[in-house]
Order: structure tokens, then sequence, then C-alpha cells
């Protein structure tokens, strides 16, 4: 057990080492490295979860890292349920994107292309680091180290400035969260005295709700910043100027599920944190809404699936927020399919034509690109949760958790999102793979992807599609397993099997309602999105600059900030006064100096004088005394 | 006390560079290229010869190991008294270790080598005799003596306004370590009318505490010379200019050894001597240091010249060092500690890095850069590495001292602690922004085109440089283990004596003012 | 008196015979000897300084009264005359390639030093206040004649003028205050104004008295405010003299300072440790900022002398016999450096003493490293800086300061010393960190080499290893009242 | 014996003065000389009335030594002024100003 746990975990560790130092010699053969350690790692971790789901644990040290007294942090690792499915999960959409790589980043420079393929496997490393760690700091360690990953591979393509402004402000923004995370790992070890999930969660209960409370909240923001959720979700859009495949696996299949993972590895606290569960469902939900009115006007073709990202991402923090955390999990576990899919399916997309994003511009693609097309449909489908695609399965648990477990807003907010997400999602389908083309010269240069690339987005299809059925096992398919870990105590599978149904078919009604609309609007042209547009133009202006929160940040925050630093913090106060300060005692010494001077008249009666007047005095002093 | 070693360990380590001084002295001045390779085989031998301190280290003890003790100056009780514990061990490893680096990075030097190499090895000397010296006498001369190589090197090879910048680090310096001085002397007579015996013994006056109402003024006195050299937020303005005047290896030095004999001068002297008034006094230096790391990052964020910028990022990794010793937890003072070692190397490093491109551009300003990662692909590299070391990415060493600095510092002062961890956000910003604006985007100056990638012996710096930053990233743990026990016994005389202090600090004299006091101390008849 | 008083025994005198004696041969075998070799009586008077050292070292750990008991031989008195000796025999090294440059190379100019000599050795063995200002006057007019003695220079022989006027006028007021203690004690005898002090009120005659004998020590060690004549003075004077001066009169004068405080009225010590407090405040604030803004550089030192006698004064204040001898340790470092200092001055000055400006020192490091360095030292020990000289005197000072409960007047002194650092840092950064503005087109003289090496030795020695010195000084104010 | 010594004294203090204030007005070189000598003359009064009153030679003894000096001292001090006089061709001493400050 141990053995293929290091092993799903370092193997890319040890290719992203190989093609980080022997750079110069893999060169374009550095996939030859990366991609065979990505499907070891998977078949690692796959054997892992074999053993898992035939009931074994495993919690164990690696080595010792930190022992400070009684601050003794270990680097090691715990595979429960949860770890299990997070690493078998990681390591596969990871395992067929490095594949999907190969193709994608063909015509990189030899260096960029090894440097992709060791940053990618780096990435991997940290990722299965963070879901199989046995402690807060580790896990942390990965979180940090995805986040660098990401940095990294945002700017991979360093020299447009936004790909450089993009990746800065990903790492920053994530920072930030993190910032609130670390406060966390300091309050947890201040009052529970470890950072060990097993003492901690053990433990739970043995503080104050109150600053379990405050400790969850400070987790959060964590999760805030990583997961791209409102107010942080700013950096996610803009992160899309990486790679197309990064931005599949970070941005949507891995690094960013990290939050929900997180607030799950954490039920036992959130469980005793009513308020902070509530706070979590609520941003969820909010961001769900929020993003999902977003995607519905942008044109870009990654962006519209950035901020489906963050909208899927809403609900899963609705998940795990209302207390079902396997739901949330689950959801993750098929958004990592889907998502993962339909970004490659967009890659391949911008590959044959040469980075175009603008779906005004395309159109009935699908006939160009066969494969490429429908394997997006699947995702498509799935992700408006269509039976008996994946989505379909995790998004309905997770608004019946909502419903039963007294949340009837989040749930109505979530269902109606369902629609949003359904009619762009399909929008998008529509503009790009039907209808006719807009621009021929792109239809032109279209045509399918090598199988280097359509390979994975096949198998990522198939997964799409079926993942879900994962929910039809026995005792409770993935969601029951899961459950042996996130032990969620409300099963409320049976008594309402009623009213469960009755909520089953408004969500599907409400993705049914959203791609018949989108197919009304963008096939039938009834009723017109362009004269919708210019009728609603507040709400559209408003909602296509993306409620104008970038603009708001650097209004309100970053640009003070900068400008206060420079004018009033360094020219003023350092230059000004303190340094002023310190030479101004220098000039009065000086000026001292030449009033002293002016006594010395190198004239002789006046030093008579001035003994005399000396000796008077200093005869006062002594009597004095 | 642990007994001496074989063969007197630290006095060969201290002093060993005086051979090369030597050596130096009969070479001549023409032949560069010897005089370079005598002085960097001089440092490497000498970083050689203080490895033995770390494998030979006890484990577990907080006592001083390698001891010597000479009587130096018998009618004074000074005695020449070396000694390291794990607080002072791997400072002086550290500054073996830089200043090998240093005079390897010193390579471009053509201007007067021989004193140059000359000065860096007397100010080697020096240097390791503060960290090693457990008389007061010994440690007073070898901390101002430093001010005078240091003076010269930046004074003679800096920058255009070398002058102003090394006048004002000496006089600065000066005038902070006078007070202490005095106060010094206070203790040793102070010593002497207790116990009647003349003694400069450190072990000695700290078992001799001091009276109550004198207490707080020398700890200011001793709190100001230290201060100002680590530097802390108002006494901080000399750094910037001697940084951005020295020369490279000069800021190497001045950033990776100099700084930290401030917070070492806290924490082995300042603290101890004085518990009750660190105490007292621990709110002040917590507000302190938490301005020193926001104002210093902030400040940072916004400079044109990059070497100002790192000049900046010490004060407030500095600022941090200081939050953890004040909090005084095990946890804080150790990653206090270790982020001394850790400053010592990541920003050690970024200078040297700073310095290589100056080397190439003649300029350091961040305007003049941009877009070079793609024409210098390893530097960049290099560069990312000591920039994540410096931002306290977790797997690097910055991350370990950071973390443990400031969980510590949130166990004792949780308010602290949370405004101290914004050093996390604010280090990216200034550090990342400073990437962004040197290394992406377009090339837009064309000289950078042309730019040379490192070389050999560049290369060569930089790895060393990696080295310590993964090793105490992934397996920090022998470092901590050889900090802990010193960590942990300098809390307990901090705390303990404090208590004691508290309890029965000389009678009478507690409601008395100083003033009175010093009549008082005044109407004593002096012993023959 | 008993007998004893009759006893003369020429003995303790011995050193000071030899002496005269060289004097005499040098002018005399000036008179009738060959022309042109006058240098060479310079090494005679050399030889006869360290015979006259050598016999004053075989007194050591002896202890005599003499003369009627005027004359004292203690470590004290022994150990400063070797200071002078010392002192002597730097100046004498420096001084040949300077004659020979001014073109003044004449046998008197030895003579003159050793006859100084001679009164310094009196003015610290004596134990009547006459027999002191006998040595003060052989030893101030030596010097008026030293000072002057490159007389077709203008600057020269107004400083010697200077030295003249105020110089008499201070010995006229210490001869004053003289008076008016023998008027109150009926007597000059150290011990018998002790007697007298310790069984009686003070009155107001005998304060002005000891006042106005203080007022003449002042001046003689140029202590602010009676400090006005050292900086024209010195500034004037030949390079070396300047030296000789402003070591030698120091170190007699703080030696008999001692003497006449520790010893004859320590019970008023109330009334004089204040009046020395403010002096030395006093003498340190001028000095040193005065010396801020100065672009010549023996005027410079004179400044920084000023400074030192203040901070000497410091070990004065604090009244003890570790006072005492760390004022004795002091102004033998003091001594050193100082001399050093001039000894370059002189060597950098060329002919008529044209380049004594700071700027004329840009770059000096570049043409003669090896002058250059010892400057260097010469003015860091002056500054203070640890492992020299000068910090352990400064050290040894405060230290003595401090116990005797003097807080904020080492806090002071110490502030000043920062201050102090800025000029001499001033001096260096000129011969290291400034490009040099002409070629340096002078001849140092074999003899100015060795007395410099001797000087960075001493330097070096006395500030790592002072313990032998500094006992010797402690020992030597056993007598020290308290 | 008549009158007492305290006339004595005055008188001296007050010639010693008188000398004191010579040197603070007059510009002459010789002049100022001779007033230095008036002051060490006043305190040789001084000494012999006090040696007088005491019975002690002591007093007397001083004067002799005094006096002593003071040729000395004129025997340089002539010499010096002379010099001064033959470089600058004055032996006023506000000449004597080339150094200040």
């Amino acid at each position: 057990m141990k053995l293929w746990v290091l092993g799903a975990v370092f193997i890319p560790l040890l290719g992203a080492a190989v093609n980080g130092i022997f750079l110069w010699i893999t060169k374009k053969k550095a996939h030859l490295i990366a991609v065979p350690a990505l499907f070891a790692s998977c078949i690692c971790s796959l054997v892992v979860l074999s053993k898992v789901l035939g009931g074994a644990h495993a919690d164990f040290d690696l080595y010792l890292w930190i022992p400070v007294g009684k601050f003794v942090v270990p680097v090691g690792f715990l595979i429960d349920e949860l770890s299990a499915v997070m690493l078998a999960t990681v390591s596969f959409v990871a395992a067929w994107i490095h594949l999907y790589s190969i193709g994608y980043m063909e015509h990189e420079t030899p260096r960029g292309y090894a440097k992709y393929f060791c940053w990618l496997n780096l990435f991997t490393f940290f990722m299965l680091l963070l879901v199989s760690a046995n402690n807060f700091l580790l896990m942390f360690v990965g979180w940090e180290g995805v986040g660098l990953c990401s940095y990294l591979l945002i700017g991979y393509w360093y020299e447009k400035a936004s790909a450089a402004n993009a990746g800065m402000k990903a790492f920053v923004t994530t920072r930030l969260g993190d910032l609130g995370f670390m406060i966390g790992l300091f309050a947890i070890y201040k009052y529970y005295g470890s950072l060990m999930f097993a003492n901690v969660f053990s433990h739970a209960s043995i503080l104050s709700s109150s600053l379990i409370t405050v400790i969850t909240l400070l987790l959060f923001v964590g999760a805030v910043g990583k997961s791209a959720q409102f107010p942080l979700y700013v950096w996610l859009p803009d992160a899309m100027e990486g790679p197309t495949p990064v931005s599949s696996l970070i941005h949507a299949a891995t690094m960013v599920t990290a939050g929900v993972y997180m607030v799950a590895r954490c039920h036992a606290l959130y469980n005793l944190a009513p308020f902070s569960a509530e706070i979590v469902a609520s941003i969820g939900a909010f961001t769900a809404l929020f993003a999902a009115t977003i995607a519905l006007v942008n044109n870009d073709l990654k962006r519209v699936l950035a901020y489906s990202t963050i909208s899927q991402l809403g609900y899963m923090f609705i998940g795990v927020g209302v207390g079902v955390y396997a739901a949330g999990i689950f959801h993750l576990f098929t958004h990592a399919f889907f998502k993962g899919l339909m970004f490659l399916t967009a890659g391949s997309v911008m590959h044959v034509l040469h980075g175009e994003l603008n779906m005004q511009k395309m159109g009935g693609l699908i006939k160009k690109m066969p494969i490429t097309g429908w394997t997006f449909v699947v995702g498509a489908l799935a992700i408006s949760g269509i039976p008996p695609f994946s989505g379909f399965w995790s998004k309905d648990e997770i608004l019946a958790g909502a419903f039963f477990h007294g949340h009837p807003v989040v749930w109505i907010v979530g269902t109606f999102t369902a629609f949003l997400t359904a009619f762009y999602m399909f929008r998008l389908i529509f503009l790009t793979f039907f209808g006719k083309p807009r621009d021929a010269h792109l239809y032109e240069m279209a045509h399918e992807s090598p199988p280097v690339m359509t390979i994975p987005l096949i198998v990522l299809a198939i997964g799409s599609a079926l993942a879900g059925f994962f929910a039809l096992g026995p005792h409770g398919g993935i969601v029951g397993f899961l459950n042996k870990t996130l032990g969620e105590t409300v099963a409320h599978g049976k008594e309402a099997a009623g009213v469960g149904h009755l909520l089953l078919i408004i969500s599907v009604a409400m993705g049914v309602l959203g791609i018949a609309l989108a197919y009304s609007m963008y096939i039938r042209r009834v009723p017109d999105p362009v004269v919708m547009a210019r009728t609603l133009r507040p709400i559209y202006t408003l909602l296509y600059n993306k409620y104008y929160v970038d603009e708001v940040y650097f209004a309100f925050i970053i640009n003070p900030l900068v400008g206060g630093s420079r004018y009033v913090l360094w020219k003023f106060m350092d230059v000004a006064i303190i340094d002023g300060v310190v030479n101004g005692i220098g000039r009065l010494c000086r000026l001292v100096g030449s009033g002293v001077r002016q006594f010395q008249t190198g004239y002789i009666p006046d030093y008579v004088w001035m003994i005399l007047v000396g000796a008077v005095v200093i005869y006062w002093i002594g009597i004095l005394f | 006390m642990m007994g001496g070693v074989a063969y007197p360990m630290l006095t060969v380590v201290t002093f060993f560079p005086l051979i090369g001084v030597l050596v130096l002295l009969f070479i001549d001045k023409e032949s560069k290229n010897l005089i370079r390779w005598v002085a960097f085989i001089t440092t490497v031998i000498e970083f050689i010869l203080s490895m033995p301190l770390y494998f030979r280290f006890h484990l577990g003890t907080y006592h001083y190991q390698f001891v010597e003790r000479i009587p130096w100056i018998k009618i004074l009780g000074a005695s020449y008294h070396l000694g390291v514990d794990g607080i002072s061990l791997f400072l002086v490893l550290l500054t073996t270790f830089l200043t090998m680096l240093s005079i390897l990075a010193s390579w471009s030097i053509e201007k007067h080598v021989k004193e140059y190499m000359i000065s860096f090895l007397l100010l080697e000397t020096t240097m390791i005799g503060v960290f090693c010296a457990l008389d007061m006498l010994l440690f007073y001369l070898f901390w101002e003596a430093m001010l005078v190589p240091m003076y010269l090197l930046i004074g003679v090879w800096g920058g255009p306004r070398r002058v102003y910048a090394a006048i004002k680090f000496f006089l600065y310096t000066m005038a902070g370590s006078v007070l202490m001085l005095v106060s010094i002397i206070f203790l040793y007579y102070h010593h002497y009318k207790v116990t009647g015996e003349l003694s400069f013994s450190l072990i000695k006056l700290l078992a001799t505490p001091v009276p109550a109402v004198v207490a707080p003024w020398l700890f200011l006195a001793f709190a100001l010379a230290f201060a100002i050299k680590v530097p802390m937020f108002p006494f901080h303005t000399w750094l910037p200019d001697a940084h951005v005047e020295a020369p490279t290896a000069g800021s190497v030095i001045l950033a990776g050894v100099l700084l930290k004999m401030g917070t070492y001068g806290f924490i082995r002297f300042c603290m101890p001597f004085f518990p009750h008034a660190s105490l007292r006094f621990t709110g002040l230096f917590l507000v302190l240091a938490v301005i020193s790391i926001i104002y210093g990052a902030l400040v940072a964020l916004v400079q044109d010249d990059m070497k100002k910028l790192v000049a900046y990022t010490s004060v407030s990794h500095l600022g941090l060092v200081m939050l953890g010793m004040f909090a005084l937890t095990l946890q804080s003072v150790t990653g206090g500690l270790l982020q001394m070692v850790n400053h010592g190397i990541s920003t050690g490093a970024l200078f040297l890095l700073v310095g290589m491109a100056y080397d190439r551009r003649h300029t350091r300003l961040i305007k003049d850069y941009g877009g070079i990662a793609r024409v210098m692909p390893i530097y960049s590299a290099f560069f990312l590495i000591a920039t994540l070391s410096s931002i306290g990415l977790p797997g690097l060493n910055g991350f370990v001292g950071e973390f443990l600095a400031l969980v510590g510092t949130f166990k004792s002062h949780p308010v602290f602690g949370a405004l101290g961890a914004t050093t996390s956000v604010l280090s990216a910003c200034y550090m990342l922004w400073l990437v962004k604006r040197v290394f992406y985007h377009e090339i837009t100056v064309t000289e950078n085109l042309s730019l040379k990638d490192l070389g050999f012996r560049e290369v060569v710096i930089c790895l060393m440089f990696s080295i310590p930053m993964f090793w105490i990233g992934i397996y920090p743990k022998p470092v901590l283990k050889r900090m802990e026990p010193s960590v942990a016994h300098f809390i307990a005389q901090v705390k303990g004596e404090a208590a004691m202090a508290i309890e029965h600090s000389p009678q009478a004299k507690e409601k008395m003012s100083l003033a009175a006091y010093l009549v008082e101390e005044r109407k004593v008849e002096v012993r023959p | 008196m008993s007998v004893q008083m009759l006893s003369v025994s020429i003995r303790p005198l011995l050193p000071v015979i030899v002496l005269l004696v060289t004097g005499m041969m040098v002018l005399f075998m000036d008179a009738f000897g060959a022309e042109g070799r006058e240098s060479h009586y310079g090494y005679l008077g050399l030889a006869g300084l360290a015979i006259a050292g050598w016999l004053a070292f075989k007194m050591w750990g002896t202890h005599s009264l003499s003369f009627a008991h005027t004359l004292i031989t203690d470590k004290l008195s022994i150990i400063t005359s070797l200071i002078y000796f010392l002192i002597a025999g730097l100046t004498i090294l420096f001084s040949p390639g300077y004659l020979r440059q001014e073109e003044r190379n004449l046998a008197e100019y030895y003579a003159l030093i050793l006859f100084a000599v001679v009164g310094l050795v009196f003015m610290t063995s004596a134990q009547h206040l006459v027999l002191f200002f006998v040595g003060l006057e052989v030893l101030s007019i030596s010097l008026y004649a030293l000072a002057g003695f490159v007389r077709q220079r203008d600057l020269c022989n107004e400083a010697a003028l200077k030295y003249l006027f105020l110089g008499g006028f201070a010995s006229a007021i210490l001869l004053m205050g003289m008076a008016f203690i023998y008027s109150v004690t009926g007597s000059l005898y150290f011990q018998d104004v002790a007697r007298y002090v310790i069984h009686s009120h003070p009155s107001v005659a005998l304060l002005l008295g000891i006042v106005l004998v203080l007022v003449g020590f002042f001046f003689k060690v140029s202590a602010a405010p009676f400090h006005a004549w050292a900086p024209d003075v010195y500034g004037g004077a030949p390079a070396p003299v300047a030296g000789f001066m402003a070591t030698a009169a120091k170190v007699a004068v703080f030696g008999v300072m001692l003497r006449f405080l520790g010893m004859a009225v320590y019970p008023l010590k109330v009334h004089w440790i204040a009046v020395v407090t403010v002096v030395s405040v006093a003498s340190m604030v001028i000095g040193n900022f005065a010396a801020l803004r100065q672009d010549n550089i023996k005027r410079l030192l004179a400044y920084s002398s000023i400074a030192h006698a203040g901070y000497a004064l410091v070990g004065v204040a604090a009244a003890s016999r570790q006072g005492g001898a760390a004022v004795l340790f002091y102004m033998l470092a003091y001594s050193l450096m100082n001399l050093g200092a001039f000894g370059v001055v002189s060597l950098v000055g060329r002919k008529g003493e044209r380049y004594v400006k700071i700027s004329d020192y840009a770059g000096l490091a570049a043409k003669h490293p090896v002058l250059a360095a010892a400057m260097a030292i010469c003015f860091f020990s002056l500054a203070g800086v640890p492992g020299t000289a000068g910090f352990m005197g400064k050290f040894y000072v405060f230290a003595s300061g401090v116990r005797a409960g003097q807080i904020p007047l080492v806090v002071i002194a110490v502030l000043n010393s920062a201050v102090a650092a800025y000029y001499y840092l001033r001096v260096v950064y000129m011969m290291y960190m400034e490009e040099p503005k002409e070629e340096y087109v002078f001849t140092i003289h074999p003899a100015a080499v060795i007395a410099l090496v001797i000087i960075v030795i001493g330097i070096f020695q006395l500030g790592l290893i002072p313990g032998g010195v500094l006992s010797a000084s402690y020992s030597s104010f056993a007598w020290f009242m308290s | 014996m008549g009158i007492g010594v305290f006339p004595y004294i005055v008188l001296s203090v007050l010639v010693f003065l008188l000398g004191a204030l010579g040197l603070m007005i007059r510009r002459n070189a010789i002049v100022m000389f001779l007033c230095l000598e008036l002051m060490l003359n006043g305190v040789n009064i001084m000494f012999v009335a006090l040696s007088r009153r005491m019975c002690s030679a002591e007093g007397q003894v001083i004067v002799l030594f005094v006096m002593a000096v003071a040729a000395a001292e004129a025997a340089i001090g002539m010499a010096v002024i002379t010099a001064f006089y033959r470089v600058r061709g004055g032996v006023d001493v506000d000449r004597a100003q080339l150094m200040k400050w």
C-alpha cells in the first residue's frame, strides 16, 4: 500500500526532476519521460483505490519534517476513501491531459516543450501531495505548490504581456486566500496543538463553536482564493492565457477543486460550525449564479468555459456547504471529466484555428472536426444535467441535498443556475459547431486534430458520459463509499423519494429548457440575440463587462496601494521624514561647528578675555558645589 | 560548559582568514588573478574548517561548545573567550559560506583587487569573531572593528554615492553602539559590585540580575545598537543607501551577515540580560516589527532600482525575525533564528543575481530590463528559485522559517501573528512583480537582446546557493535539532529570570527614579 | 624637616643629568664640530634619551623623596618620564627630514627638545608646586623657541608669539593661584596642603587658589575654554614640534593635575570634580564640533586634541585611582597616535608645509599605500575604533567614569566620540576614496619610517594586549587618596 | 609689625589685574610683554609679603625662582618678538591674525 501511494505521488516528481535538470537533453523528447510517469502514477493510484475499495486504509509518515518542541509535522500520507478517489481522479485526468499535450504543444521550442512537461509533472505531484497529505501543513505545501505551477504555466507564453500579468494575478490573488488559510492553520495549531488531521478531527469538538467558526471561515478564505469563488474568482478567467491543456487540467479538473476537497476534508470542523457551513453554501450559490450570468454573453470560447467552471465550483461548495460532502466530491469527480473534456475540445478547436477563440467567428465546425464536436456535445449534455450523463447525477445529489438540508433558497438558485448553464453551454455549441460558418477563412483551415489529441477526448467523453453510474453502485455507490470517510449523517435517499423525484424532474426540465432556448435563439434566431442585446443594453453591457469587478479592484485597492506606497510611504515618510531627520542631525552638528569656530578670532587679547572669563565661570561653579 | 576540543577550532576558524591576508600582503598587486585565487582558496579552506563545527556539534545541550578561554587583560578581567551554541553555530557557518561565494562573485572587481580581498578577509574574521565571542569586551571589539573593512568596501569599491553611504553606515552604527558600550561597562561594574569579581564573561554577567530601575535604560541602549543593525523600522534608512552603493559582494555580506548581528545581539545579549525590561518592551518591539514587515514590503513594492528593492525586502524579512524573537515561543524564536539563516541565503543569492545582471548591463533600474528570460534562461531560472525561496514557498527554506516564526507568534500574540502573515502576500507582490518586469514580456531594450547567459563560475555560485535552499526547505530537521536546546534555554532565561526579576528586584531602588539612582551610585565609595 | 632634608642623593636625577649633558654636548659639538652633519646630533640625542630611559627604568619600583622632599621618584614619575623619552625620541626621528627640507637643520633644535624633556621630568616628579612651576617654565621656554623655530615662516613665528603671550599669561595665573594657596596653607608642599585641607574648612581664598592653578593646568592641556591658543599654535608650529607640544605637555600636566587633585586637595573633590566635569564637557563639545568644519589638517588635529583632553578629563573627574591610571594610559595612547598623525602631516606637508589641507591627501593611498595605511591607523585609533590604542584608552577612561557614577558625563563623552568619527573618517575617505589630484613628490626620511613603524606597533599593542601597560599605570597611582 | 599683610595682598592683586588689563587692551607686543612681567611681579609682592607674615623662607625662595624664570622668558620673548618684527615689519599683535577659526 505505502509503496503504491508513494509511487503515485512521487513518480511525477521524478519525471519533473528529470525533465527539469536534463532540460537540454530531453528537449522535444520530454514527453517520453513525462507521459509514462503520469500513467504509472495513474496506475498506482488506481491500485490504491482498489485496495481502499477492499476496505484498506493507510496513515503513515515518510519522515519527520519540521519538529520544534510540540510542533511536529511529518511528511506523511493519509489514504482513505476521499483521498483515494481524489488520487484516482487527479492522476487519471492528468494522465490523459499529458497525452493530449503532446499533440497540442508540438509547435513549441524544444526548451519550452521540456519545460512545459516538467512543470506539468511538477503540478501533478503537488496536486497528488495535496490530496494525500495527512496533515494540514503538508496539504498547504501541495496547496502552494499547485499555485506555483499554475503561475508558471499560465505565464508559459511569458512574452505575451497578458499571459505574464495573468500568471502574477493568479498567484497573488490565491496567495491572498492562502493568507486566510495560513492564519487558519496558526489558529488550529494554537487551539488544537497539532496540525495532524487525525488529532485535529478526532478532538474537533473540544473547542467552542465560535472558535471553530473562526477557524473554518479562515480556512474557507483559502478555499475561496484557490477555488475561484466570489470575490477572489477574478484570476481564473485571466488564467485562460495559459496553454489550453493547462486550463483543462489545472483550472478545471484539479487545482481549482482543491478548495472543495479541503472543506470536505475538514467536514469534522464544518459540521461543528453551522454558520461557516451556511457561508460556504451561500458563497457557493451566489458564485454559481454570478458566474453563470457572465458566461451568458461572453464570446470567448475559453472564457465561457472558465466562468462555467467558477459556476460549477459554486455548485460543489453548495454541496459541501449544505453538508452533503460526498455529493460535492462526486460533482468534483464528474466535473473533472466533463469540464476537462470541454477544455480539451476547446483546445483542439484553438489548435486547428491557430488560437482563434471568438466563437462569433466560428460555426459549423462539427463537419470539419466531428470527434471534437461530438465529444464536446457529450460534455455539454453532462454539465447541463441531462440524464444519463454524469453531471445529472452529481448535480442532482447536490440540489437534493440543498433542498433536504433546509436551504430552499440555495436550491432555487442552484436550479435556476442549472437552466443558465444549459443555455450558455448550448449557446456555445450552436455558435461553434453548428449553424453556418461565419468566417470562411477560419472554416477553411479547420480540420480534425491528430489522434494523440482525439484519443484523450474520447476517453474523457466516455468518462463524462458514464461516470455518473458510479452513483448506482452497491450501498450508495460512490456517494456511499465516500460517506465512509465523510460520514454524512442524514441519509435523505429514501424517506423523501417522492419529493426527490420531483426535484429531479425539475432540474432536468431546467436543463432541457435551457438547451431549447439556446437552440431557438442561436439556430432559429427567435428571439434574435442581437436584438435582445440591444433591447436589454444596460444589463447586457454590465454582464459583458463582467460587472466591472476588475476595474473596481484596480480603482479601489491596487492603485491606492501602489500609489500610497510610492508617494506617501517611500517619497514622503522614508526619504523626507525619516532620512530627513537623520541627515538633519548631521547638518545640525556642522552648523554648531561653524558656530563654535567663530570664537577663534586669532586675536590674542580676545583669547586672554576668554581665559579670564572662563576662570571666573569655573571658580563660580567650584564655589557653587 | 563543554570541554574544549582537540585543537582550538574556533580560534582557527576565526583567524584563519588573517593568514590569507598575510599571504596577500606579499603578492604583487598587479597579478590580480593570483590574488583572487589566493583569497578564494583561503575562504574555501575556511569554509571547510568551519564544517566540523556542524558535524561535531553535540545535540541536546544548550551549553556553549568548542569553548576556548584564555585570560586576555587580567587587570580588567577580560578574557579571550570563544564558544558557539545552537544560536551562533549556523551564523558562523553562514558567514563562512557567504564569504566564500562573495569572493567568487567578486571576480569582476578590477580596482585595487589586493586591498579589496584583504579587507574582505579581515571582514570575515571580525564577523566570525562577533558570533563566537563570549566575552563582552571581545565581542564589542569585533563588533566595532567590523565597521572598518565594511566602510572601506562600500567607500572604495562602491557606486556613485558611495562615500555618503559609507560614512552614513559607519556613523549610524557607531552612534548606536557607543551607548551599548556604556551599558556594557555598567553591567561590568554592577557585576563587580555584587560579586567583587571583575569579569566581562557573558555567562557571569548574565548570572547577576540588574537593578530594575536601570534595566530599562540599559536595555534600550543595547536595543538601539542592535535595532540599527537589524535594521528596525525607524532606523532603517542607512540600509538602502549602503546596499545600493556597496559592491555586489558587499551587499551580500551586508544583508547576509551584518544584519544578522543585530538580531543575534537581541537574542544573545539584549533580551537575556534584561528579561524584565524586554518583557516590558515586548509590545513596542512587536509593533515595530510588524511595521517593519509591512512598511518594508510596501516600500519595496514601488522601488525602481532592483538592489534597493531587495534592500527593502531585508527590512521586511528581518522584521519577521524580530517578531518571532519577541513573541518568545519555542517555535517563533526557532523560526526567527532559521529565518536569519534563510534570509542570509536567499537575499544573498538575490543580491548576487542582481549583481550579475549589473555586470552585464551596468544598470540596476528595472525599466532597463524586461523579457530577458528569453536571452538568459539559466539566469532567470536561478533568479526564480531565489525569489521563491525569499517569498517563502513551501518546499524551499524560506517557508519553514517563516511559518515557524508566524505560528509561534500567533500562539502568544494572535493579532501580531496574523499581521505578520501578510508578509506572504506582500512578498509575493513585490518579488513577482519584479520578476515580471525584469524577465517577462517582450524585450524592449535592444541591448538586452545581446545579453550573455551565466558563465560557469556564476552557475557554480548559483548552484551553491540553491543547495541549502532545497535542503533546509525539505529536510530542516538537523538544523532545527541543533537550534532547539539553545532556544529553549534562551526562552527559559528570559521568561524565568523575568519572573524572578519581578519578585525580588533590588529592594528600595524599586521606586527610585533613575536620576536618584545615579546620585546614589556616585555616593558609593569605590573600592581601591 | 629633619636631616633627610639635607640629604642630597643624585641617583633620582641621573636620567635628567644624562639628558642635560647630552643637550650640552649637542650644543658644543655644533659650535666646534664640522658643518653638515647636524642630523647626527639628533641620533646623539636619541642615544641620550635611550640611556636616560634605561636609567629611569632601572629605578622602577623604588620610591624616594629627595631635595628637601620636593622631588619624588615613584612609579608615576618614572612611567611618565619613560613616556616623555618615547615622545621625544619619536619627535627627533621625525625631525631630520623635516628640518632638512625646511633648511633649518640646526643642532639647537635637538638640544631644545632635550631640555624640554628635562622640564617635563621635573614637572611630574615635583612634590612642591614651585618645582613644578620651574619645570613648566623650562618646558615652555623651550617650546616658545621650538614653536618659532622656522623663523622665516610667518605662520611659525605668529604661533610662537601667541604661545608666548598666552603661555606667559597662563603661568602668571598659575602663580597667582599658588600664591593664594600659599596664603592659606603656608606651604606649597603637596603633603602640607593636603594636611591643611583635611583638617580645616575650605576658605574662599583656598578655592580661588585651587581654581587658578587648575586654570593653569587646563590651559596647558588645552581644555576649553582655555584652549583658544591650541589651534593657532599647533597650526603654525612646525609639524613635529606641534606633535611634541600636543602630547608631551599634556602628559606632564595631566600627571601633575592628578598628583595635585588626588593628593593635595582630594578632600575638596566635590568642588573640583564639578569644575573638571564642566571643563571636560566644554572641551569635548567645542573640540569635536569645531573640528567638523576644519579643512586644515593641523588645525583639525589641534581641535581633536582639545576634544581628547576633554575625554581624559572624564578620567580625572572620576577622582579615583583607576581614573588616574586610565588618564595615564589614555595619554600614552593619545601621544602615540597624535605623534603619528603629525608625523605624517610633516611628511606630506612638504617644504613650507604648503600641503596641509585635507584635500591635499586625496588619493594618498594610491601613491603611498604604506604611509596612508599608517595615517589611517592613527586616525582610526583617534576615532576610537576597537583593536587600537585609542579604543582601549577611551574604554578605560569611560569605565572609570562609569564606575565613579559619572554616567551622564560618560554618555556625553561617547556621543561626542561618535560625532568625532565623522571628521576622522573624512581624512580616511580623502586618502582612500578620492582620486589623487597631483603627484606626490616627497622623500620619506628613513628615520620617519622607523618612527611610524614604532607608532603603529605601539597602537596595536596597546589596543590588543594592553594588560601590562594598564597594570603598570594602575600600580603607579597607588598613592591616590580615596 | 606695622601694617598687616592684607594691604600687600590687595596691592599685588591690583598689580596683577593691571597687567592682565594691559594684556587685554594693548596692541603693541613689547608693551604687552611688559604687562606680563607686571603680573609676575604682582605675584612676587604677594609671596614676599606672605613669607614675611608666616616667617617661612619658602615664599622668598619662590620669588627668586620667579624672577629667574621671568628673566629667561624675557630673553626668549624678545627673540620671538624680533623674529616676528623681521617677518611682519611690525610688532602689533593684530598683525598676528593669519590663523583663525
